[in-house]
């Protein structure tokens, strides 16, 4: 009959103007959920034979080769980022790789939304939602962790300085980005520490 | 007989070349740029500000910051207006509209004032001896009358425009306070490299630098705190705020700074600029520079309009350019408020001093003298007197004192239109005990200082008790530099300062006449406490500082006892013959002034108050006129009412559109679960009630869970993918809740299972295709499978493509009909809804919401947990006891269903229930009763849990728990309903429709 | 408001970035064998718990990190904790040292059944 | 007999300056033995004596108290006042303490301000439409007057109220108690206390119980920071507390103590005669006399001794009110404090003999003791005398945990305020 008809979950919706920051959905992502223990030798083998590079076992902290790219969500949980086609073969292929290996590997590409946020001043912005410390050095490019954002549960990618990777389960991805687009008011842009004027 | 009181020139803080006017209770009032509406008020000759809480007596300024407890105004119109606000604090812009409070029907004229002419009557905790009879007047006539009288100003009107927010932010120090002890530990601190983020609630730094005498390397204090603020503005380490006041100190060092962005400016509001903002701050260290607050004297009449702190009377002069009136008297028991003296006689202001000391030989006492000031030692303030209604002071009476001495011996008049007092100062350490800091008693001060806290905090400057200018900056810089983390000692510069010799404590000026005959002398101003009541509340028993707190509301007003507080425990104490330490404090609590609840709720209000989750099918519904309902956090669609139909109409054209054709619902809710490994099988039997190692790979099986009380918590159908790999269905709402469960049983009791699970609700679309046409709808849809009854009969499951879409489809039904319930990812579950809709359309297939779904359910008997279940329900009440194994050795609830109660006998069971009258639909949660009485009580012996009128069957039916209800087939019992009509039902099993479940399996 | 440390990924965080679990070590007899569990066992496992004014021991979760279940040692005055360790694990000795009453009652009796084993 | 309080002697001491009016009540010493003693002096302990010295003539006891009579979570709740909960036995209890308060001030001729302003339980999802549609027909067949109103009702009682049908969450319907409503917390305990000590009931303040002496399963004494008091009857009502009084008779409790929390804004004029509760969003409203809107929410999930709560708590609470009331966004909190509640298994009170003979226990209010102050006293007290639960107690005895007979109030979707 018809042929698929794909819809992200923010279809039809663009950021309003006057924000201080750029805000946009990330389509067409891939996403695999692996499990697995890391003090098994066959997994952690396995799996890097697929992917090419080892699985992060360092906390909150990402990998990337080529266009594939693994967060780090438990000691026991990855998740691993690619095209959605990209996705597709990687499950097929890790499936068969691990055979036999106490593992649980899932296509979860439909279950969250992405978000990314950009722009000087995005991490003010987001601090408005979260109690981590985004102004510590950890947050730098190859961190990633998951959070309490606002009053729901989110996943956070640092892609590079000012640009962020925000993922939160579709459901979700409406009160998020309404969320974003209260706390980025152009009016209300902070910028913390740095010189300031002195007030009149 | 006011006249304006601002001098001709002087006022750090006003710009004289920029004329602002705004309103006071209407009347047009002129300031300058600068100016607070205390300042600008007073300068145009108004003494009066508000009246007091219960004898509504006239009231004026007393401090000239956030301790103002007198002068509290509403301020902004309709829905912008604000009450009780401090008018020291609310800067003052053109067009702003302030008005007094609790006054009518005016400011100058109000009628509450007979309270006062009638006071005797009311002492300290009146209203517990009297408004008892009659019983209902309490109720209907004296508390209305209590709660007018009462309350302050007036509450907005409509919704807020205004937006609020709050931000997180994480420092390794905390400066609260911008006075001098303030900026100087955030130099030294951010000297060493720490992240610095320094407050101050006033919209400069510097705190009290300005009013008072002394000078830092030489730079007056204006100047150095100035340069100071500068420097911290500047650096790359340090986050200044001003307007921001710390609210509260918690736990671990978590601190609350409300910030007023901008209240002072309404263009910055029409900006959108968020109005406050609440910092969440969690701070390595934090420094408490808090300063002190001035305290009065106790002394008769001491609240009329013109007493202020003598602190406040020169910072009037000083900063605003403005004169308390035009002679006065300074009344004190300490050298600090002879700079006041000094300060109001170089402005031009006729001066005196009262000083209760014997003696006042102090350098500034001294300098007074020698700039021709009087100065009467030994003397107290017996008697204020003033115009009718105690509107203006017309003079005072000083007599003299010695230290103990109660009564009043010679006295004489003496011309003054404003007294400025100051009985000390007491270290502003409210913050230190919010989150249980100690604090000890210090002689000297007369006052409590800081004494041992288990959270990273520490008071320095005159919050820590030290007044003495090197002291202050020596102390600021070490601990600035100490708890840096690094710890290099800055630099202190030296300080030069008049030396002060001590105060003598005087808690109780004598006056003309007995105190406790009529003069007043106030302790806490606002909510009229004097220490007539204190006494009072003493010698009737109520000797806990905490009761006499609470007996006389002393320290409970808007003000929480900021300027009260050490005066009443000295009050207190001479009473009952205890120190002051013996008698003890109340306790500080937050907030440290009050702050909006605006700001507390932040952005999170309209549709950002709590997320709502959205299927992917959720603006289709919307589209399609679906009238929604609230699941947990998910919106559902209820039903499609078509034009012109009712809800009830449409859920009937819905439900029959099932038993008839077929209809399609948007499941996607239902929670999914992957569960993986070579215990999963094992892992599932500990977890639900029923077997499920040896469930058939493909199949499916409907299993129960418990808690470990033996109550239903969740119910659903899980398939078998693979020997070691399962996916369980949730209900909607336990889909986090049941993953969570799962993982927390893995995680901490089996911890030996090798066993994954992963939740994947939201990974997938999934609809319930429900209707003897279902079969032929998917047919059309061109699946890859085999849908004959025998390739895929009744619960199992096949994975495969419907079309372009992949899915796995389970056949599966809560409807009674044969149904498919297919699942898609997604991000394509739109698409695929929207080719179902279409390729039905030709078999009668239409959308249908939750409530057709629970009526078919219920029609066919099967439960809801929730609903037929109330969390004190087992599966055998619910009749499910087929599904607890006898076989498993264990399984979470099991061993609490031994428990005597839960096998007892009598229990409540379900059981359907058919009224007499097929019309009656029994109202949900209808109770039975064992016998109809004519009126209450009646024993109760169960309850309707679904009652619906059912469209397949042309009557009503109804499920309920019932205490014996099984051994009860056959029996008609009552349901009494509001209004006196009986409902009798007779009991039947729960399966209304199809017993023998024929249609499932075609 | 309170900052914990989970003990598996080292996240440290905000209290509502993690799940307050409840009294730690609590048996659960059924898991050996609900027959012979009688009434009163049941009782204490699922409704006596130890509640003192001190320290004390409890079970939290990285909710919003590794998702990890683990335990804590905290005064329940001061809210100063004492440990963080692993759900399966003992607190270290120095903090089982300052357990009082039922507490130290318990890891008295624990240590010595594992010293038996 | 003191002299009686009222608007006349109130006028006769005006007359001399208020010099005359006498203790409220004594300070005494402790005796060295009582024929009761009970633990705690709040509003359960203090109306547990007041009920067994008038209506079991027991006079020759005594109430210790660690700090200040009253101080605990007596003087920290938000004093509401209802007895519209689902099961029979709170039912019971609570209406018992309901009716009591309706002439309370003139029983104990202290005017505690019982104001019956209604309670309104609003239903703001169809489940809790649904509970409450139960719990309105269980109460009206236990005799309650109480009954389901209209989201148009709502807003006549609650002009503030948030009636938008498209919020958040939308207004279905509430659930009514006209006859609920708040009293003054301070002066219940108070007036219990000046009428039990009227009646020769020692109150003794700061004394602190260090310990409970026993012989062969008996009490026979206290040991105090005042020193050792005899008696044959120890009544243990000491809240969040209670766990660390009955280790030292060796009984071990379910209970776990928490920090409820609580919070008023700056007085303003009435905006609010009625007490609303918001169950969906946990938040509670109501105006005090002095004008301040007074607030209350959940617990913290974890143990606290502290009194001093999490702010996230509250915030929640805060951030629900101000979408059901939307006025109190520019009212300013003025104070929050918190109370050490004590939690049960089920939530529901515990009421009862003890193991050891002559111990008796009265705790597990949790979040909603004010309410039923004077029904706990008075079945306590019966109890006590009688050395056997009052028929209205005995369904909250320690026995109901492992019988599995529990008293659940959440399944009605309320929370215990």
């Amino acid at each position: 009959m018809s042929e698929l008809s794909y819809q992200s979950p923010l279809a039809g919706i663009t950021a309003p103007s006057g924000l201080s920051i750029s805000i946009r959905e990330i389509t067409e992502r891939g996403m695999i959920d692996l499990r697995g223990l890391t003090s098994d030798a066959a997994f952690m083998s396995a799996v890097k034979g697929v992917l090419g590079m080892d699985l992060p076992t360092r906390p909150r902290t990402s990998v990337s080769w080529g266009d594939v790219k693994v967060l780090w969500l438990s000691i026991d949980q990855w998740l691993i980022l690619s095209s959605r086609s990209k996705a597709h073969e990687l499950l097929a292929i890790l499936r068969d790789a691990l055979k036999g290996i106490h593992s649980l590997v899932v296509d979860v590409s439909d279950m969250r939304a992405v978000i990314r946020i950009e722009g000087e001043g995005c991490r003010e912005v987001l601090m408005k939602g979260t109690s981590l410390d985004l102004l510590d050095k950890e947050y730098v490019q190859g961190c990633c962790r998951r959070m309490r954002y606002a009053e729901i549960a989110a996943l956070l990618d640092v892609v590079e300085d000012n640009v962020f990777d925000i993922y939160v389960f579709r459901s979700y991805t409406h009160y998020t980005w309404n969320f974003l687009c209260a706390t980025a008011k152009a009016p209300a842009k902070l910028k913390l520490f740095g010189a300031q004027e002195v007030p009149a | 007989m006011s006249k304006p009181y601002r001098l001709g020139s002087g006022g750090r803080l006003v710009d004289r070349t920029k004329k602002v006017s705004f309103t006071f209770d209407g009347k047009s009032v002129s300031g300058f740029q600068g100016d607070t509406v205390a300042s600008a008020v007073l300068a145009s000759g108004q003494r009066v500000f508000g009246r007091s809480f219960k004898y509504h007596r006239p009231r004026g300024l007393v401090g000239l910051g956030s301790e103002e407890m007198n002068a509290l105004v509403g301020v902004g119109l309709g829905a912008r207006h604000e009450p009780n606000l401090r008018a020291t604090q609310v800067e003052i812009f053109n067009g702003m509209a302030a008005v007094s409070q609790n006054r009518w029907p005016s400011l100058n004229w109000d009628v509450g004032a007979i309270n006062n002419q009638l006071s005797r009557f009311f002492p300290g905790g009146f209203y517990y001896k009297t408004f008892m009879w009659p019983q209902s007047f309490w109720k209907h006539v004296y508390e209305p009358f209590i709660r007018r009288a009462a309350g302050l100003g007036k509450a907005p009107e409509g919704r807020d425009p205004d937006s609020y927010e709050q931000i997180h932010v994480h420092c390794d120090v905390l400066v609260i306070g911008g006075g001098i002890a303030g900026l100087a530990a955030a130099e030294a601190a951010a000297a060493n490299g720490a992240k610095v983020v320094i407050a101050d609630e006033n919209p400069q730094l510097g705190g009290l630098a300005d009013i008072s005498g002394g000078a830092i390397d030489s730079q007056s204090l204006v100047d150095w705190t100035a340069a100071k603020g500068a420097k911290l503005y500047a650096a790359e380490n340090v986050h200044v705020l001003n307007r921001t006041t710390v609210v509260g100190h918690w736990h671990h060092n978590f601190v609350m700074l409300f910030e007023r962005v901008a209240d002072h400016d309404p263009a910055l509001l029409s900006q959108g600029v968020p109005r406050h903002r609440l910092w969440k701050v969690r701070a390595h260290q934090v420094i408490l520079a808090t300063g002190s607050i001035e305290r009065p004297i106790a002394f008769a009449n001491n609240d009329r309009p013109g007493v202020m702190l003598a602190s406040a009377a020169r910072g009037m002069v000083e900063r605003y350019g403005v004169a308390p009136g035009s002679n006065g008297v300074v009344f004190t028991n300490n050298d600090d408020a002879y700079q006041t003296a000094i300060v109001l006689k170089h402005a031009g202001v006729g001066v005196r001093v009262a000083d209760s000391r014997a003696r006042a030989e102090g350098a500034l006492p001294s300098k007074a003298r020698e700039m021709g000031i009087p100065v009467d030692t030994g003397s107290v303030i017996s008697a204020v007197n003033t115009t009718w209604g105690g509107l203006n002071i017309t003079g005072v009476k000083i007599a003299s004192y010695r230290k103990g001495q109660g009564r009043v011996i010679k006295e004489t008049k003496a011309e003054a239109d404003f007294v400025a007092m100051s009985g000390g100062w007491n270290p502003a350490l409210h913050l230190w005990c919010h989150n249980g800091g100690k604090i000890r008693f210090d002689d000297a001060l007369q006052a409590f200082r800081p004494d041992k806290h288990h959270d990273h905090i520490t008071a320095i400057g005159a919050a820590n008790g030290h007044f003495g200018l090197h002291q202050i900056l020596e102390e600021a810089y070490h601990a600035g530099s100490k708890l840096s983390g690094h710890g290099n000692l800055h630099p202190v510069p030296t300080a030069q300062q008049a030396e002060e010799r001590p105060l003598e404590p005087i808690w109780f000026a004598p006056a003309t006449g007995k105190y406790n005959e009529g003069n007043k002398h106030f302790i806490d101003y606002q909510n009229d406490v004097t220490a007539a009541d204190l006494e009072l509340a003493q010698r009737e028993g109520y000797e806990s500082v905490e009761h006499t707190k609470r007996y006389t509301t002393f320290g409970m007003a808007t003000d929480q006892g900021k300027t009260s507080n050490i005066n009443g425990l000295g009050v207190i104490s001479e009473a009952s013959g205890k120190t002051i330490p013996e008698v003890g404090i109340t306790t500080f609590r937050p907030p440290y002034t009050p702050f909006s609840f605006g700001s507390v709720a932040g952005v999170l209000t309209k549709d950002l108050f709590l997320p709502i989750r959205r299927t992917a099918i959720y603006q289709w519904h919307v589209d399609h006129g679906a009238v929604f309902e609230p699941v947990g956090q998910w919106r559902r669609a209820y039903t499609y009412p078509k034009a012109g139909e009712t809800n009830h109409q449409s859920i009937d054209r819905e439900i029959l559109g099932v038993r008839n054709k077929v209809g399609l619902l948007d499941a996607s809710t239902l929670g999914k679960i992957e569960i993986k490994g070579p215990d999963a099988a094992e892992f599932l039997d500990r977890m639900y009630t029923n077997m499920f190692s040896t469930l058939k790979i493909g199949k499916c099986r409907y299993g129960l869970m418990m808690n470990e009380l033996g109550f239903l918590t969740d119910d659903g159908v899980t398939v078998r993918l693979s020997d070691d790999h399962f996916l369980m269905h949730t209900t909607s709402g336990g889909a986090d809740r049941i993953s969570a469960w799962l993982e927390e049983w893995l995680q901490t009791e089996w911890t030996h299972y090798k066993v994954f699970v992963t939740n994947v609700t939201e990974n997938w679309s999934q609809f319930a295709i429900a209707g003897p046409r279902a079969r032929d709808v998917l047919k059309k849809l061109d699946p890859s499978f085999d849908l004959s009854n025998e390739a895929l009969p009744h619960m199992s499951f096949v994975e495969g493509k419907l079309g372009a879409y992949p899915v796995r489809v389970y056949r599966i039904s809560f409807s009674g009909e044969l149904s498919y319930e297919v699942a898609t990812p997604s991000s394509y579950g739109l698409g695929l809804w929207k080719d179902i809709v279409a390729a039905g359309a030709e078999f009668g297939l239409e959308p249908y919401g939750t409530e057709a779904l629970h009526v078919l359910r219920a029609e066919k008997g099967y439960i809801v947990v929730g609903d037929e279940t109330d969390g004190t329900t087992t599966p055998i009440d619910v009749g499910l006891e087929g599904l607890v194994s006898k076989k498993k050795a264990d399984f979470l609830g099991k061993r609490s269903l031994e428990q005597s109660f839960l096998k007892g006998p009598n229990r409540k069971q379900l059981v359907g229930l058919l009224t007499e009258d097929p019309n009656d639909v029994l109202p949900d949660g209808a109770y039975a009763v064992r016998h109809v009485k004519d009126k209450p009580p009646m024993e109760m012996i169960g309850q309707v849990t679904s009652s619906y009128r059912s469209p397949t069957l042309g009557r009503s039916i109804a499920m309920a728990l019932i205490e014996n209800g099984r051994n009860r087939m056959g029996e008609t019992i009552s349901f009494p309903l509001p209004g006196g009509k009986v409902v009798r039902a007779k009991i039947t099993d729960t399966v209304f429709y199809d017993k023998e479940g024929a249609k499932l399996n075609v | 408001m309170l900052v914990v440390k989970c003990p598996v990924c080292g996240a440290e965080g905000d209290e509502t970035d993690f799940h307050a679990g409840g009294q730690a070590h609590v048996r659960r007899p059924a898991t050996t064998d609900p027959a012979h569990v009688t009434d009163e066992e049941q009782r204490d496992y699922l409704f006596i718990r130890i509640n003192p004014k001190g320290l004390h021991f409890e079970r939290w979760r990285c909710d919003r990190g590794c998702g990890k279940w683990f335990h804590a040692a905290r005064d329940t005055v001061t809210m100063e904790f004492k440990a963080f360790y692993g759900i399966t694990e003992l607190p270290p000795m120095d903090v089982i040292a300052q357990a009082k009453g039922q507490w130290a009652e318990y890891f008295e009796h624990r240590l010595k059944s594992e010293h038996k084993a | 007999m003191k002299p009686r309080y009222s608007v006349f002697s109130l006028a006769r001491n005006a007359m001399n300056y208020h010099k005359d009016w006498e203790r409220a009540w004594r300070s005494p010493a402790p005796k060295e033995e009582y024929d009761a003693v009970i633990v705690g002096a709040g509003g359960h302990g203090l109306a547990t004596a007041y009920y067994l010295a008038k209506n079991h003539k027991m006079t020759n006891i005594a109430v210790v108290e660690k700090g200040w009579l009253g101080g605990g979570n007596t003087g920290r709740n938000t004093t509401i006042i209802r007895s519209n909960y689902l099961q029979d036995p709170s039912i019971a209890i609570y209406e018992l303490a309901r009716s009591l308060y309706e002439d309370l001030s003139q029983d104990l001729n202290y005017n505690v301000m019982f104001s019956p302003r209604g309670v309104l339980m609003l239903c703001q999802t169809q489940h809790e439409f649904r509970a409450f549609q139960r719990t309105a027909h269980a109460n009206r067949l236990a005799g309650l007057d109480c009954r389901m109103v209209t989201p148009q009702e709502v807003k006549e009682i609650v002009p503030i109220i948030n009636d938008d049908p498209n919020c958040r969450y939308p207004i279905l319907g509430a659930y009514y108690q006209p006859r609920g409503g708040t009293g003054r917390h301070d002066a219940v305990a108070w007036g219990y206390a000046r009428g039990a000590d009227a009646m020769g009931v020692d109150i003794i303040q700061n004394c602190e119980v260090t310990g409970i002496e026993r012989d062969g399963g008996k009490v026979v004494g206290l040991e105090t920071t005042r020193g050792v008091i005899k008696t044959k009857k120890i009544g243990v009502v000491t809240a969040g507390h209670v766990s660390t009084i009955m280790d030292m008779a060796g009984v071990r409790m379910p209970i776990e103590s928490q920090c409820l929390q609580a919070l008023v804004s700056e007085p303003i004029k009435p905006v609010i005669d009625c007490v609303v509760m918001a169950n969906t969003v946990h938040g509670y409203m109501s105006q005090s006399d002095k004008g301040e809107l007074v607030i209350g929410g959940g617990t913290d999930p974890y143990k606290n001794y502290s009194q001093r709560g999490s702010f996230p708590a509250l915030e929640h609470t805060v951030a629900a009110l101000v979408e059901t009331f939307p006025i109190i966004s520019r009212l300013r909190m003025l104070r929050l404090w918190g109370g050490i509640v004590d939690m049960t298994g089920d939530r529901s009170p515990i009421i009862s003999k003890t193991p050891v003979e002559g111990l008796y226990v009265n705790c597990g209010w949790g979040t909603g003791g004010f309410k039923a102050i004077p029904g706990s006293g008075w079945v306590f007290a019966d109890t006590i005398a009688n050395d056997r639960p009052h028929p209205i107690a005995e369904p909250f005895g320690l026995n109901r945990f492992q019988e599995g007979r529990l008293i659940d109030e959440s399944v009605a979707a309320a929370v215990a305020h």
